[in-house]
């Protein structure tokens, strides 16, 4: 039973978590409390304070409004290319899986080959060699992002294949596109919105640490990883300013944690729910 | 045994075709002119129309693709990875006087995360629901979800900077890799107890254990031998690639505490647009997860009968 | 004969968030020693839930009440894991997730003779002993293979040599025949039958098959939704049974034309708190039967029945 | 009506496919419109394959599977009735309903999707009927599969291939997972269903009272192949190959020696192994199945040798 709880609170604790980051990245212009991008340099380094609730960085910036402006450029690279690599891999994985043979081997044998680069420093490369630019850096991260949920989707697909509903379904005489999306796509989503979920938190602390090394967007614009950047030549004098920005990347890459995790149990337990009755 | 090795040994060259061949086209993501770019790296910034195409006659880069692609491939079989356009060193020589420092620091703090991972999940699979399993399972997603970097800044600010028992940054010492691997090691450890904690539970519900148990196995033995075997088979797989990922991405970490490793080279070739070290790093790593996997599917075998029939049969 | 294990008022109930369903109700039986039982049932009968709770193996989801005795000694769960494997042993089901995948055959039963503190050059000789007893082909090769190397009917016989392999005094075997085909299924109930009557120990049998029961044992028990309804004779089974439940079962039989004796009461709670548990499906139900549980009562030496319409 | 002509199937697996495992070897049988045709074997026999190949699951590594004259091997080149005109139900009836559609549009999709009956009410009304002849309550449309008992389920399987007014229906082993009170109400059901629709049914099992309850005609497999068809008086009463004896014996509950398992002989009688009073001839040659009587057809050398001399 203490089980049972402490899988809802923390999943509860995940969804008030998302619903408070997607409200903050909606309602980010009017959440600030100076414009973000205002260089003040005779306030550099303030501490936190009732005006500057974070303090300012080395320009005199509010850290507080950028981070919370940086909410934004987070959320929604993760979006995009979350969104993106589940739709590319669910795609190539529904085809491979049930297309024909031929198919299924070429893909598998690409795939194979992806499987086999090493992903984060090549993603690093080709962010590296593309350089700067939000178009550029989701590129590079769908590069092989897609790769795994591809790999989920066809080993799904090919055991639910030999499933006697699907056979059925085949000698009721209905189209292979009709059981494709009618009868092989539902019932593949379930560990694929888990996987989007723990992707997501993956693919932010990548855009971070992108960032960070200077790979990432312009470094004027807020964005966490570039924020921890400029702080690291004042860690022992204005700890804050790394302090804030990190803050930030790991509560919401843990948000992201816990609603996979939760997401997980609801549809274990959901299967669990049938084999009870 | 005979035909799985051969299988996986096959299906690694496929690979490493596959590797080449992607590591290759890396050149062509380049924004510009890749002949104007060597030829600005060897003759200065301000080259005339006359150099880049000397450039481009001399690397064969008006040649087509796949001639070009033959040709880089002729120089890897021979261990020719090019040439830095920065310090005209080797590219091999180069990685060969930086992989010692990320083998190291690869090593420890792949290490330090087993030592502390594995006992963690065992327990936490054990003692189920109870609140050390609650404690143990919060800091593993804890450990999941800290950004490196950010960890290390508070290692830093705490050890460095606050209590000034370890030096910021620097190689050399045994002092000097403890914040690098302690940095590295947080998130690895998190997910392999979480892996190994499900992994577990999974072994748990499987019906050969019960039968052990109505046949007369004593529960210890159940548990260290029949359960943990089986289990380790999947956490084998992630520790795996833990350590490729320990040879790629240590970027960050290296970068921070100043480790010159690999990470540090590749980061370097990033800034200084030197694409043959870039590329020849990014295929020096891409060779090593080839030669891990293969040795993690071999080990794999040696653990679980089953995939040696499979191959077989 | 003294009686061996004896259960008295055993209640098992699984709980799943907020339901619970009760899979063994207020269950007595007692198997004496060196009786060969048969319980029969059809499936959701529960009684796999018995032999889990007899053997203390039942899942964290399931709750127990009542006592369960062995040779007088009050079965807890210490207890119980000292007597598995040397007093009482269960030869489970599923045959084909029963071993252990990543260890060699030999090395499970060798693991066994560990237990039972049995030298380790003596350790072959046995093993090949008790793999020759099941008369399993070539048994000099079967201790080097692995589960998957073996075929399902393969597999249960070197379950039942690890079962053997400390001669306990009561073996359970949970429907070793299901899903066979009738030579395998002749196969294994004629091993069964040997082994069964060399020793002198207990036995029971699990199962849905009624003409094994009836082969393989001296008393049947009849389970229906955790209870039991009828006990009697073997022997008697095909000729004198008298519940309405045991009737229609064996009615359904291919044997007996497959006929349909079970009825649909309309109204009838098929789950009752009170009343009969058959009293939905039954041709002989009378208001009683709603009212109030009948009790297992005694009608001839050695025959017992559960029902209000049975005098 | 429905012909397997010389049909094989041969399962590659393994590393570039050189392990083979031959499911169904050279079987040539005639299933009869309006009949049941009762298929035995032990599991292994390559019985359930025969079922698949029947309803186009699976094609043929060689040989020919005609539907009344035509190739079934290729499913779209066929008009809608021939394609749909065989049907089956499985052994697993916990499986055949898509776990996230409802029961009424799980009966309702084939319909809709070949747009027999594109009136709603009219669709709904056809559906009603079955429902009422697989004895179903009109409630269980509503609900999900999970929510169902495995003889409901089994029954709306029947309900949902009745639908198609399928000419031949392939019941592949359909009582195995049930208990006997259920078993007896789904043979009942069939039975009456092939006695109003006049529907064939090929009926794969190993359980030989229920075949016998059932069939008008009996075939044996063994080993991939068909070693024994006759009419189900005659092979329960005059069983000649050596393998049927056995089986027969099994089910009787006769102690009967265990078989041995069947050497991959490719040239030789299958049973060879196994057989009691094998020659030398059986080593060599593959006997063929040769009628002895009216429609009864035996595998076996020493049949063949008895008959002829």
């Amino acid at each position: 039973m203490g089980d049972a709880i402490m899988k809802r609170i923390s999943f509860i604790l995940a969804i008030v978590l998302l619903i408070f980051l997607l409200g903050v990245a909606l309602l980010a212009p009017w959440l600030t409390l100076h414009d973000p991008y205002e260089q003040n340099l005779d306030n550099r380094f303030a501490k936190p304070s009732r005006t500057y609730w974070f303090g300012t960085d080395d320009l005199g910036r509010c850290i507080y409004s950028r981070i919370i402006l940086g909410t934004r450029t987070s959320l929604f690279i993760g979006i995009v290319v979350v969104s993106l690599n589940t739709l590319i891999g669910t795609l190539v994985g529904l085809v491979s899986g049930f297309g024909p043979k031929v198919v299924d081997s070429i893909v598998m044998g690409f795939i194979d080959v992806l499987l086999a680069l090493p992903g984060p420093i090549l993603t690093l490369a080709v962010a590296g060699i593309l350089g700067h630019g939000l178009l550029k850096m989701i590129i590079a991260l769908t590069f092989l992002g897609w790769v795994s949920y591809a790999r989920i989707v066809r080993g799904m697909v090919l055991s639910l294949k030999e499933r006697e509903f699907v056979e059925s379904a085949r000698t009721l005489g209905l189209g292979s596109f009709h059981i494709l999306f009618k009868h092989l796509l539902p019932n593949c989503l379930g560990p694929v919105i888990v996987l989007s979920s723990m992707e997501m938190g993956g693919i932010i602390m990548m855009v971070a640490g992108l960032s960070f090394l200077g790979l990432g967007l312009q470094d004027s614009y807020p964005e966490w990883g570039a924020m921890l950047d400029q702080g690291k030549d004042y860690l022992r004098t204005a700890p804050h300013l790394a302090i804030f920005p990190g803050l930030a990347i790991m509560v919401t890459v843990l948000t992201f944690n816990l609603l996979g995790d939760g997401l997980r149990d609801l549809l274990q337990g959901e299967e669990a729910t049938r084999l009870f009755k | 045994m005979g035909p799985y090795l051969l299988r996986r040994l096959s299906v690694a060259v496929v690979s490493l075709v596959g590797v080449s061949f992607v590591t290759f086209l890396l050149i062509f993501l380049v924004p510009g002119d890749p002949a104007e770019m060597v030829a600005q790296a060897r003759f200065g910034h301000d080259v005339g129309e006359r150099e880049i195409e000397m450039v481009c006659r001399l690397e064969g880069l008006d040649q087509p693709v796949v001639f070009q692609y033959i040709k880089w491939v002729r120089h890897l079989l021979n261990l020719d990875l090019g040439y830095s356009l920065i310090s005209r060193q080797s590219v091999l020589s180069l990685i060969w006087s930086r992989f010692p420092a990320t083998l190291l620091l690869a090593c420890s703090s792949l290490l330090l995360s087993q030592i502390v991972a594995v006992p963690a999940g065992i327990i936490s699979a054990l003692r189920k629901d109870t609140w050390l399993d609650v404690v143990l399972r919060l800091f593993a997603i804890w450990g999941v979800s800290m950004p490196s970097f950010w960890f290390s800044y508070i290692l830093i600010i705490f050890f460095a900077l606050k209590l000034r028992v370890l030096p910021v940054s620097g190689y050399g010492s045994f002092a000097n890799l403890v914040m690098p691997s302690l940095a590295l090691s947080l998130g690895i450890a998190g997910h392999t107890a979480r892996l190994l904690r499900a992994s577990i539970l999974e072994v748990l519900q499987q019906d050969y254990l019960n039968t052990a148990r109505a046949i007369g196995i004593r529960e210890s033995k159940i548990v260290f031998k029949y359960a943990l075997k089986n289990a380790m088979i999947p956490v084998l797989t992630s520790v795996a690639l833990q350590l490729s990922f320990l040879l790629s991405g240590t970027v960050i970490v290296e970068s921070i505490f100043g480790w010159p490793g690999l990470g540090k080279l590749i980061l370097d070739g990033i800034f200084t647009r030197d694409f043959p070290v870039v590329q020849g790093c990014v295929l020096f790593v891409a060779v090593c997860f080839v030669v891990i996997n293969v040795g993690v599917d071999l080990l794999y075998a040696w653990l679980d009968p089953r995939i040696r029939w499979e191959a077989r049969g | 004969m003294s009686s061996l294990l004896e259960i008295r008022n055993l209640t098992v109930t699984y709980r799943f968030q907020d339901r619970q369903a009760a899979a063994v109700r207020a269950l007595d039986l007692t198997i004496r020693e060196g009786e060969k039982l048969a319980i029969v049932g059809e499936s959701g009968a529960g009684k796999t839930t018995l032999v889990s709770a007899i053997m203390g193996l039942l899942p964290n989801s399931a709750e127990i009440e009542g006592k369960i005795f062995f040779r007088e000694f009050q079965l807890n769960p210490r207890i119980l894991a000292k007597l598995r494997g040397k007093e009482i042993v269960l030869i489970p089901q599923n045959v084909h997730n029963s071993l252990n995948p990543v260890f060699s055959v030999g090395n499970q039963m060798e693991d066994l003779l560990i237990e039972a503190k049995i030298s380790p050059n003596r350790r072959r000789r046995i093993i090949l002993d008790l793999l020759r007893k099941v008369r399993l082909p070539r048994p000099e090769v079967i201790p080097r293979s692995y589960p998957h190397q073996l075929s399902g009917g393969m597999k249960q016989r070197v379950l039942l040599a690890m079962g053997l392999s400390r001669s306990p005094s009561l073996i359970l075997a949970d429907e070793p025949t299901k899903g066979l085909d009738p030579v395998r299924r002749v196969g294994i109930l004629y091993l069964l039958k040997q082994l069964v009557e060399q020793r002198r120990q207990s036995f029971v049998l699990i199962t849905h098959d009624i003409k094994a029961a009836v082969y393989l044992s001296d008393t049947v028990a009849l389970m229906y939704q955790g209870e039991i309804v009828e006990v009697l004779p073997a022997s008697l089974l095909n000729t004198h049974s008298l519940h309405p439940y045991t009737t229609a079962l064996l009615a359904a039989a291919p044997e007996r034309g497959l006929q349909v004796l079970r009825r649909i009461n309309p109204g009838v709670d098929s789950s009752p708190i009170v009343g009969c548990s058959y009293a939905a499906f039954c041709n002989l139900c009378r208001p009683a039967c709603l009212k109030q549980k009948p009790v297992l009562r005694k009608v001839a030496s050695g025959h017992m029945v559960r029902c209000h319409a049975i005098a | 009506m429905l012909e397997f002509r010389n049909v094989s199937k041969v399962f590659r697996q393994g590393w570039l496919k050189k392990t083979e495992i031959v499911a169904v070897k050279e079987v040539s049988l005639l299933i009869k419109p309006g009949k049941i045709f009762g298929l035995m074997g032990e599991s292994g026999s390559g019985k359930s394959t025969l079922g698949k190949l029947a309803l186009g699951l699976l094609t043929p590594s060689a040989g020919e599977v005609l539907w009344e004259g035509r190739l079934r091997t290729n499913l779209r080149s066929l008009p809608k009735e021939a394609r749909l005109a065989i049907q089956g139900i499985s052994q697993n009836p916990y499986g055949v309903f898509n776990p996230r559609h409802r029961i009424g549009y799980a009966l309702a999709e084939p319909l809709i999707y070949h747009g027999l009956l594109k009136n709603e009410q009219e669709r709904l009304l056809r559906i009603r009927e079955i429902l009422e002849l697989v004895n179903m309550e009109e409630d269980c449309l509503r609900k999900y599969p999970s929510q169902l008992s495995g003889g409901q389920l089994q029954r709306l399987a029947l309900a949902r291939i009745l639908l198609m007014n399928p000419k031949l229906i392939v019941a592949d082993e359909p009582t195995t997972m049930l208990d006997l009170t259920t078993q007896a109400q789904i043979i009942h059901l069939l039975k009456r269903i092939h006695e109003k629709k006049g529907v064939a049914i090929l009926f794969i099992s190993h359980d030989l009272p229920v075949v016998t309850a059932l069939a008008q005609r009996i075939g044996i497999m063994y080993g991939g192949r068909l070693v024994e068809v006759g009419s189900t008086q005659e092979i329960l009463t005059n069983p000649l190959h050596p393998y049927t004896q056995l089986f027969l014996a099994a089910a009787r509950e006769e102690v009967v020696p265990e078989l041995q398992s069947n050497t991959n002989n490719s040239k030789g009688c299958i049973y060879y192994g196994s057989c009691y009073q094998s020659q030398e001839l059986c080593a060599v040659k593959t006997p063929e199945l040769i009628p002895v009587k009216r429609e009864h057809l035996v595998a076996c050398h020493l049949v063949n040798a008895a008959k002829n001399g």
